[in-house]
């Protein structure tokens, strides 16, 4: 019997300007110890399925259309409270933003117990024994102590983890799980999949993942389903989805994988275009506006930036007495040098202070110690606003995060202008907006989506957002932190192309943080390795690919998941 | 040039017309419900001089021998020319109402204005900025909270009569009384919305913004302030009925308006003392119209909350 | 029998000396004694004299009662009566005017004492009705030999709040501002025909609640009660209202001396200093309209500032001004103002019954003849140091109120109607400064003649001066307005005074 | 935590200090202490010599300085009206109005709070509506004329609860309270509502409003996911989360109950301390005002340090580590 069935499923989205086609005509089945892969276009849809399952469609979202089963049993129309006691224990959830999923309120220990001790009845102490096991599995150092901790006090990768340590302590029958290793170091990937797939095996439980990774599809997946556009356009096991695909679409989607083992001039682009769309129009940088009045007021030589003898550090529990304060070293030690028009990347463990080097040479963070120098100016020395603005407009950041770092109440149209219109890159309003809507379609999204706010739009959406605000000040350095784990290869590689245009013919710098091995491989320069808040190798990125020195990186680039070995095969 | 101004103009009315408020804003009856008494309120108030069937601000032309009639349709003591009876200086009862709530809506809205005003910009930099103006600008908080308006609109109305001479007193009466609610209030505003930022300031909308460059102030007033507006409007929204109220306090403490020219809430005060004795329209109408006021203003509150939010629509 | 009663405000103090105030020196009458009292219709009784006699225009002799105690068992004689009258004028006490009409007192015997007064004093008797009696060893005993005062800095006076009296209450608790718990007391001198063991007196001050509680059945007696709610007193099962005129009669007063108003439109000139305007004003307002409808019926429209009650009145200038307003708005035009002016009204709001509503009345009275009024109705603390003479007699037209605390016309003669001479401290509410010199020279003449007859003449001839000359614009006698329960018999006396000894419960 | 408190006590001698500045300037403006303080036959000179020995003649400065200089060590000086020592006239007031507050901020809250959250919950069910609807009267209505009606009600006409005062009270060491009597706690009810009820609706509007917020969240989205009992859901996660601009506002108006509960006080003649500060006003008690006032700004300085302490202990992101924060 299959375990989870969907049946001719379509959801819209009402808006008084018309309604919204989310999905449609999208049927799925999850076998017991089954493990289903859903993969596609960003926003066509994957994430709504998943919601739609448990019941938990965004309003305005609804069901128009189809039928979902557990087990044989009809669960769409289940009353509320009836649901709920199928959601957690039956079906485990972990939804695409792990950033937010978490109450920030409440220790993860209290969030983990109320879960464990709900459905399996364990009392405090063996929930609390449970609790710090899950987190154990799935990888979190010294549980023990983050157990105690709140959210915020988690890096991104962390919280990811967290989240699917509270969606499988349950000892659910089936889980689904949106992108659940996005934020996820390349070890760490490994040790999910390896307790997905153990799960699936021994528990014999079933399982709906949801990713753009090609690499994770090939790993752990028996079947694929493909998503372009809000309809499923094939199904079929994993080696001949991936091997030999017979819709266009799923073709071009394979083609744009990048190569872990080569590195080329530039990203391979989908041709599959729906003939209803107009074929995108290339970017000629030397004309478009990106490309204007790039002078920044310095003859500065040498390195853009360089970081000495960096040191961040958090109080992880506060006491009275200085003595008795506990710090969680988070940079320790780090010193790099980025030269213009480089593109540096940095990879490494999650957890290990990536995230809090970003941040602190966007000036989020003031260092404990260490020099941080933009074009030969100290900036931790800068103490006037003003000043600082200087460099501001030429360092530009795109964040891990893609649900949090948009302002809830502003309109998309409102969150790229802003950029321009306070560094007056733009000489009116009319020119500020058309400029926006020229970045969005650039990013792909499309001039319509100016006038909606974050909310309605999908996770990779959301983070196209956010390159096309990060693009908007014309910056001369640029900070990318994860800026395409929520995003299909297709528009990965339209994105990363553009970047790297950026880079040829305006020696845009570029730090580039990601867990993507190939992907770093394909674009930066140079890598730096980090692990526990130090930097343990630097050097050029084919020499750290092909002749990795340090043990760490060889364990990481060992992890890689092959997916052109299937592909090839 | 004109042409191109006037264009624009009609865009922004179309704009507005086609825009999310308006369309939230037209699917509710009741809001529009609201919208429309507020506007009757404001309406009558504003005109009552053009509408109202008597001017009882005029003392030559009330006549304390017409004082305490009932409403029209008493059978027994009922006078066709007071529709809603007469107070006890022989007003008549719905042009107090209309003359009255012009004071009443001019001091509530603008008292509470200036507090929301004062109160959430300081709120908004105490919380954004913390350290020692946050603990400078909560400390002027807690002496501001030791006094209550009555004292302040004391001490505020003596400067003022010390320092502006005597013919002007009277025009100035109105303003005193605003600017002493009003500075009474903003630290409810403050302490709030201060917490608000706190929380706020964190998220990474923010951080994002701070990287591009955006101002401290920019930053509280596009990115922070939409998103505390919950409180403030609540707040805001229920302060109308006190601030009108406290009018009539302080009305009787001899700073603010005259008793001659009486505002609801004096109205409502006077009536007070009538209520044991059986005149109970001096208090009933003008507390309904109160009732009437701060129930429309609240629900449109409500909606606008819910209207500004995006996720809410 | 328990009796309970409510009153707008609290006594100040227990100190029988601390505030010469109708209330506080009310209430303490029912604990303390003076040498002679009032009965229940203001008429002169001995109480802690037997008996007395006037040998000399200046000098009296006061025969004490024998066997009386205080309440803490001790007897009262002639050391006691000095001692008070000495505590009296000193430093801290309010009753400094009272016990200033006796320049010098001696003991004779135990119970003999001579007082000698400065000037011949037709009005001692009327200013000993108040000074009460206190003992001196008991005061002695607890270090209040001076009257209780708040620049008293060292600490709590103890007679502030302890009592040791010769009266028929005892004092059993106090809480300032909550509650004042009195028992009778067993060794009292006199037989009263009250049958009340204990008195619980509540201080509340909104009207409202007053009147809530005892119509509820909670209070047996409250006061004031605002003259509104009489109706509904009369119609409630169980309670009634109580009334009768009060002593005290309101007016109004005029600017006349500066020689351009405070506040006016007029300037260079003061409209007041013209009679004729002032006769206007006379004759704008509408009395019997105020009392109908203001007080309800319940006040007495006057025609001078004497109230029927206070020795020197005389009924023949007690008719008010014929309320004219076209005879009213020919003598405005006549004095030059046909388009009327603008004047500021000072008005209390907390301090007169209904004051505001007189003002507003008035004010709108005026209007109908062209004088526009700005009314500036504040509370009695900020009224006061507005018009007196702190604030350099701060007004141009104001309403007040006067009970001549001696129940004589001279208190009259001396506050209200001599010209302002501050160096005399005469006339320091004359706040307008309504001058006439043969009433400054007749102020006196009252003041030393003890022939009534005489003196009644000199007194019409005075107030027939500023009758004419309308120094003054009397109102009306305001009314005491009290409610009991049904059965409870109390006497209203004139003075608005509860005296306890007068009250009986069914 | 502890140098925060400290830091915090330090400054609250400035407000307490900077209250009575204010304070003293302000007096000149309530009006004339002396013509409350003597009878209407007390002379000029009398009254004059008074405002001598009081001191009232002197400079402000003096003045100021005497007040301070004195109140540091406690003595606030005899109350000008009920020429008693200040300090003890507050302490004999002070149980009255913290019994009512108190009693009426845990009516608000235990009302205010589940009203809020079902409202919120339900927000287009008629029930809310009523609710919603309803607690806005009891807002735009003047406390006195509430007062009034509900005494008319319920003392007057039904005769079931007393009309004014506290009842019985009992004497427990330096405190007394109504709250052991029957008649004590009959006595609070009307006072108690009265004050509630502005309480009341503010709390439950600002929990509804931030409730809605809440709801919408991730988070929250999550935990229906994992299957978490609705009350669960709303109570510990869901409510928490609007708790910040809750406590701020409770807080400040606990205090502002506690300090100036005047029109209640006096409607229903509560013995407490805003009767005693309505009066002195009105009687131009200054030594009452001036240390009263100094007091209520220590009330509301221990109350805001309490609610800032709170924030830190509801949310863990506003919790004081100085090392991690940005510019
Ligand atoms: N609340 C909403 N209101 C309106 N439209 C929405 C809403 N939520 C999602 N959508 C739209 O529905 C479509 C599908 O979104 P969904 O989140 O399922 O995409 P996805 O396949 O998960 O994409 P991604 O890989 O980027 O996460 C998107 O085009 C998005 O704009
Ligand atoms: N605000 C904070 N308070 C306390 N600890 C923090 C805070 N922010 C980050 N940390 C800790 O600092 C360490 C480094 O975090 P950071 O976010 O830089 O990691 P990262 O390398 O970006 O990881 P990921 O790849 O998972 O995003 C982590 O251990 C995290 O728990
Ligand atoms: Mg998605
Ligand atoms: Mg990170």
């Amino acid at each position: 019997m299959t375990l989870l069935e969907v049946k001719d499923l379509r959801i819209e989205f009402p808006s008084r300007r018309g309604t919204m086609v989310a999905v449609d005509k999208v049927s799925l089945t999850v076998n017991p110890g089954e493990v289903l892969g859903v993969v596609g276009e960003s926003g066509a849809g994957k994430s709504t399925i998943g919601n739609a399952v448990v019941g938990l469609l965004e309003p305005p979202g609804r069901m128009a259309n189809g039928e979902v089963y557990l087990e044989g049993k009809r669960i769409d129309n289940l009353p509320e409270h009836e649901m709920r006691k199928l959601r957690g224990r039956r079906i485990g959830m972990i939804f695409q933003d792990p950033l937010t999923s978490l109450d920030p309120l409440q220790t993860i220990e209290k969030q983990l117990v109320e879960t464990i001790d709900l459905h399996l009845q364990l009392g405090e102490a063996g929930s609390k024994k449970r609790a710090i096991d899950m987190l154990r599995q799935v990888g979190i150092p010294d549980p023990e102590m983050r157990v105690k901790q709140y959210p915020h006090q988690f890096s991104g990768g962390m919280r990811q983890r967290v989240v699917i340590a509270l969606a499988l302590c349950a000892e659910p029958d089936v889980i689904i799980a949106d992108e659940p290793t996005t934020a996820l170091d390349v070890s760490i990937q490994a040790q999910i999949l390896e307790l997905i797939k153990k799960l699936c095996v021994e528990k014999n439980v079933g399982m709906l993942i949801i990713t753009h990774d090609m690499g994770v599809i090939a790993d752990v997946t028996d079947r694929v389903a493909v998503m372009y556009r809000g309809n499923m356009v094939e199904e079929g096991p994993t080696a001949k989805i991936l091997g030999n695909p017979d819709h266009p679409y799923t073709q071009s989607l394979i083609s744009a994988v990048p190569r872990p083992d080569k590195r080329l001039d530039r990203f391979p682009l989908v041709e599959y275009i729906e003939e209803a769309h107009e074929p995108k129009k290339e970017l000629d940088i030397a004309t478009h506006w990106l490309g204007q009045a790039r002078d920044f007021g310095d003859a500065h030589k040498g390195p853009l930036i360089k970081i000495e003898n960096l040191q961040m550090r958090f109080l992880s529990k506060n006491s009275i007495f200085p003595s008795r304060r506990v710090y969680l070293d988070a940079v320790k030690d780090v010193s790099l040098e980025i030269q213009p028009g480089e593109i540096f990347g940095l990879v490494g463990e999650s957890g290990s202070g990536k995230s809090t080097i970003a941040r602190l040479i966007s000036g989020l963070y003031h260092p404990a110690g260490g020099q941080i120098s933009f074009a030969g100016t100290d900036l931790v020395g800068i103490k006037s606003e003003k000043q600082m603005d200087h460099f501001r407009r030429q360092m530009q950041m795109i964040f891990q995060d893609p649900f949090s770092s948009l302002n809830p109440r502003m309109r998309v149209l409102d969150i790229v202008a802003e950029p321009i219109r306070f560094h007056g890159l733009a000489s009116s309003k009319q020119e500020g907006n058309r400029i926006v809507r020229d970045l969005l379609d650039h990013v792909g999204l499309g001039e319509a989506a100016a006038l909606k706010y974050p909310h309605e739009f999908s996770g990779g959406q959301r983070q196209r957002i956010s390159i096309a605000r990060a693009l908007a000040t014309r910056p001369r350095f640029l900070i990318c932190d994860e800026p395409t784990s929520a995003l299909d290869v297709s528009i990965q590689a339209q994105i990363l192309n553009l970047l790297k245009d950026l880079q040829a013919e305006l020696g845009l710098t570029m730090l580039f943080i990601s867990h993507d091995l190939p992907v770093i491989r394909q674009m930066c320069d140079r890598v730096g390795v980090m692990r526990h808040g130090q930097l343990c190798e630097v050097g050029e990125t084919e020499q750290i690919f092909n002749d990795p020195k340090h043990d760490y990186t060889k364990h990481l680039l060992e992890l890689m998941p092959k997916f052109s070995n299937v592909a090839v095969a | 040039m004109a042409n191109q101004d006037s264009a624009t103009a009609t865009n922004a009315i179309y704009r507005f017309f086609d825009g999310d408020l308006w369309y939230s804003f037209s699917r509710s009856p009741i809001v529009v419900l609201s919208a429309l008494m507020t506007l009757l309120i404001i309406l009558s108030a504003t005109f009552a001089p053009w509408i109202a069937p008597h001017n009882p601000f005029d003392l030559a032309a009330i006549d304390i021998m017409d004082s305490n009639l009932p409403p029209a349709w008493n059978e027994f003591e009922g006078d066709i020319r007071f529709l809603l009876g007469t107070d006890d200086q022989g007003r008549d009862i719905l042009s107090t109402i209309m003359y009255g709530a012009r004071i009443s809506l001019l001091v509530g809205f603008a008292s509470v204005a200036f507090s929301v005003v004062l109160g959430v910009g300081l709120g908004l930099v105490s919380g954004y900025v913390g350290g020692r103006t946050d603990a400078f600008i909560m400390r002027i908080a807690d002496v501001q909270l030791s006094f209550p308006a009555i004292l302040i609109a004391l001490l505020i109305d003596g400067v003022a009569r010390g320092i502006f001479p005597r013919e002007l007193h009277d025009e100035l009466a109105v303003y005193v009384l605003i600017f002493a609610i009003g500075i009474s209030g903003w630290v409810q505003y403050a302490r709030t919305v201060r917490g608000a930022a706190m929380v706020e300031k964190n998220k990474e909308y923010v951080q994002a913004a701070r990287v591009i460059g955006i101002r401290p102030v920019t930053i509280l007033v596009r990115h922070i302030l939409p998103n505390v507006t919950g409180p403030v409007l609540v707040i805001g929204t229920i302060h109308l009925a006190l601030a009108i109220i406290t009018e009539a306090t302080l009305s009787f403490l001899g700073v603010g308006v005259p008793p001659t020219t009486p505002s609801l809430g004096t109205l409502i005060r006077i009536g007070n003392d009538y209520l044991f004795s059986g005149e109970w329209w001096i208090t009933i109408f003008p507390g309904l119209a109160l009732i009437l006021l701060v129930l429309s203003v609240n629900l449109l509150g409500d909606w606008l909350r819910d209207a500004l939010n995006p996720k809410l629509r | 029998e328990t009796f309970k009663f409510a009153f707008q405000g609290d006594v100040t103090s227990l100190d029988p000396y601390s505030l010469n105030e109708t209330f506080t020196l009310g209430f303490q009458g029912n604990i303390y004694e003076g040498l002679v009292s009032f009965d229940e219709n203001l008429q002169l009784i001995p109480a802690l004299a037997e008996s007395w006699e006037n040998p000399e225009p200046n000098k009296w002799i006061f025969h004490l009662r024998k066997g009386v105690k205080f309440h803490d068992g001790a007897d009262f004689n002639a050391d006691d009566v000095i001692f008070s009258w000495k505590r009296a004028l000193s430093k801290g006490s309010d009753l400094r005017g009272r016990a200033g009409t006796i320049s010098e007192m001696t003991k004779i015997d135990d119970y003999t004492v001579e007082a000698i007064t400065p000037t011949p004093s037709p009005v001692l008797m009327l200013d000993l009705t108040q000074l009460y009696m206190m003992d001196k060893e008991w005061s002695e005993k607890n270090g209040t030999t001076e009257a209780t005062s708040a620049s008293d800095t060292n600490s709590n006076n103890y007679a502030s709040m302890h009592t040791n009296g010769t009266g028929p209450f005892v004092l059993a608790e106090r809480q300032p501002d909550v509650k004042t718990h009195l028992v009778r007391f067993d060794g009292y001198w006199k037989d009263i025909k009250s049958n009340v063991t204990s008195v619980e007196f509540t201080p509340i001050k909104q009207a409202a609640t007053r009147v809530a509680a005892l119509v509820s059945g909670e209070l047996d007696l409250v006061f004031p009660v605002p003259v509104q709610d009489w109706r509904r007193l009369e119609e409630s099962e169980g309670v009634k209202p109580l009334n009768g005129p009060e002593a005290r009669t309101i007016f109004l007063g005029m600017d006349q001396f500066r020689d351009e108003l405070r506040y006016s439109n007029v300037k260079g000139k003061n409209p007041f200093k013209d009679i004729r305007v002032r006769k206007a004003f006379a004759h704008a307002i509408n009395l019997v309209a105020i009392q109908k409808k203001v007080m309800r019926g319940a006040s007495t429209p006057a025609g001078q500032l004497i109230a029927p009650q206070i020795n020197g009145f005389n009924a023949e200038f007690n008719t008010p001004y014929a309320y004219d307003p076209a005879q009213s708005k020919a003598l405005l035009a006549e004095a030059g103002y046909p388009e009327g002016f603008e004047v500021g009204m000072d008005c209390p709001n907390d301090r007169y019954v209904n004051d505001e509503k007189i003002c507003q009345a008035v004010a709108s009275m005026l209007a109908k003849v062209g004088v526009k009024i700005n009314l500036n109705a504040q509370p009695k603390s900020k009224y006061f140091a507005k018009v007196l003479a702190t604030n350099d007699f701060d007004t141009s037209f104001y309403l007040l109120g006067w009970t001549p605390g001696s129940i004589d016309a001279h208190n009259v003669f001396v506050n209200l109607l001599h010209s302002q001479d501050t160096e005399a401290q005469l006339g320091m509410f004359n706040l307008g400064n309504y001058t006439n010199a043969r009433i400054d020279e007749l102020v006196t003449m009252v003041g030393g003649e003890t022939d009534q007859a005489k003196r009644q003449a000199l007194i019409d001839e005075g107030f027939k001066i500023a009758k004419d000359e309308v120094g003054y614009l009397p109102l009306h006698q305001q009314p005491l307005s009290w409610g009991v329960r049904d059965g409870v018999t109390v006497a209203q006396r004139a003075d608005n005074v509860l005296d306890l000894r007068n009250v009986v419960m069914p | 935590m502890f140098s925060f408190i400290i830091k915090r006590l330090l400054q609250s001698m400035l407000v307490m200090l900077t209250v009575a500045f204010v304070a003293f300037s302000l007096f000149n403006y309530v009006g004339d202490p002396i013509s409350n303080m003597v009878g209407q036959d007390t002379t000029f000179a009398e009254r004059d010599a008074l405002r001598d020995r009081l001191g009232l003649n002197d400079p402000f400065v003096v003045q100021f300085g005497r007040f301070v200089s004195k109140a540091a060590t406690g003595d606030f000086g005899i109350s000008y009206h009920h020429k008693q020592s200040v300090s003890g006239l507050i302490a004999e007031r002070m149980p009255a109005t913290l019994e009512l507050s108190l009693v009426s901020a845990f009516l608000s809250l235990i009302l205010g709070i589940p009203l809020g959250v079902y409202t919120a919950l339900h927000r287009d069910s008629l029930g809310s509506k009523l609710v919603m609807t309803l607690s806005l009267i009891g807002v735009s209505l003047p406390t006195f004329l509430i007062g009034i009606l509900m005494i008319l009600l319920f003392g007057v006409i039904w005769q079931i609860l007393p009309t004014f005062g506290r009842g019985e009270v009992v004497t427990l060491g330096w405190w007394n309270t109504g709250l052991l009597t029957t008649s004590g706690l009959k006595a609070i009810i009307m006072p108690a509502i009265t004050l509630a009820l502005f309480q009341m609706t503010l709390i439950m509007r600002l929990v509804r409003a931030e409730m809605l917020e809440v709801l919408r969240t991730d988070f929250i989205k999550f935990a229906k996911a994992r299957g978490l009992p609705t009350r669960i859901i709303h109570f510990r996660h869901a409510l928490k989360n609007t708790l910040v601009p809750v406590i701020t506002i409770t807080g400040l108006q606990i205090g502002s109950i506690i300090a100036f509960a005047i029109i209640t006080e006096s409607v229903f003649q509560w013995p407490g301390m805003g009767l005693l500060f309505i009066q002195a006003i009105s009687e131009v008690d200054i030594p009452i005002m001036a240390a009263y006032l100094v007091m209520i700004a220590l009330f509301f300085v221990v109350i805001n340090l309490t609610v800032d302490i709170l924030y830190f202990f509801v949310d863990p992101r506003l919790r004081v580590d100085r090392e991690s924060t940005g510019r």
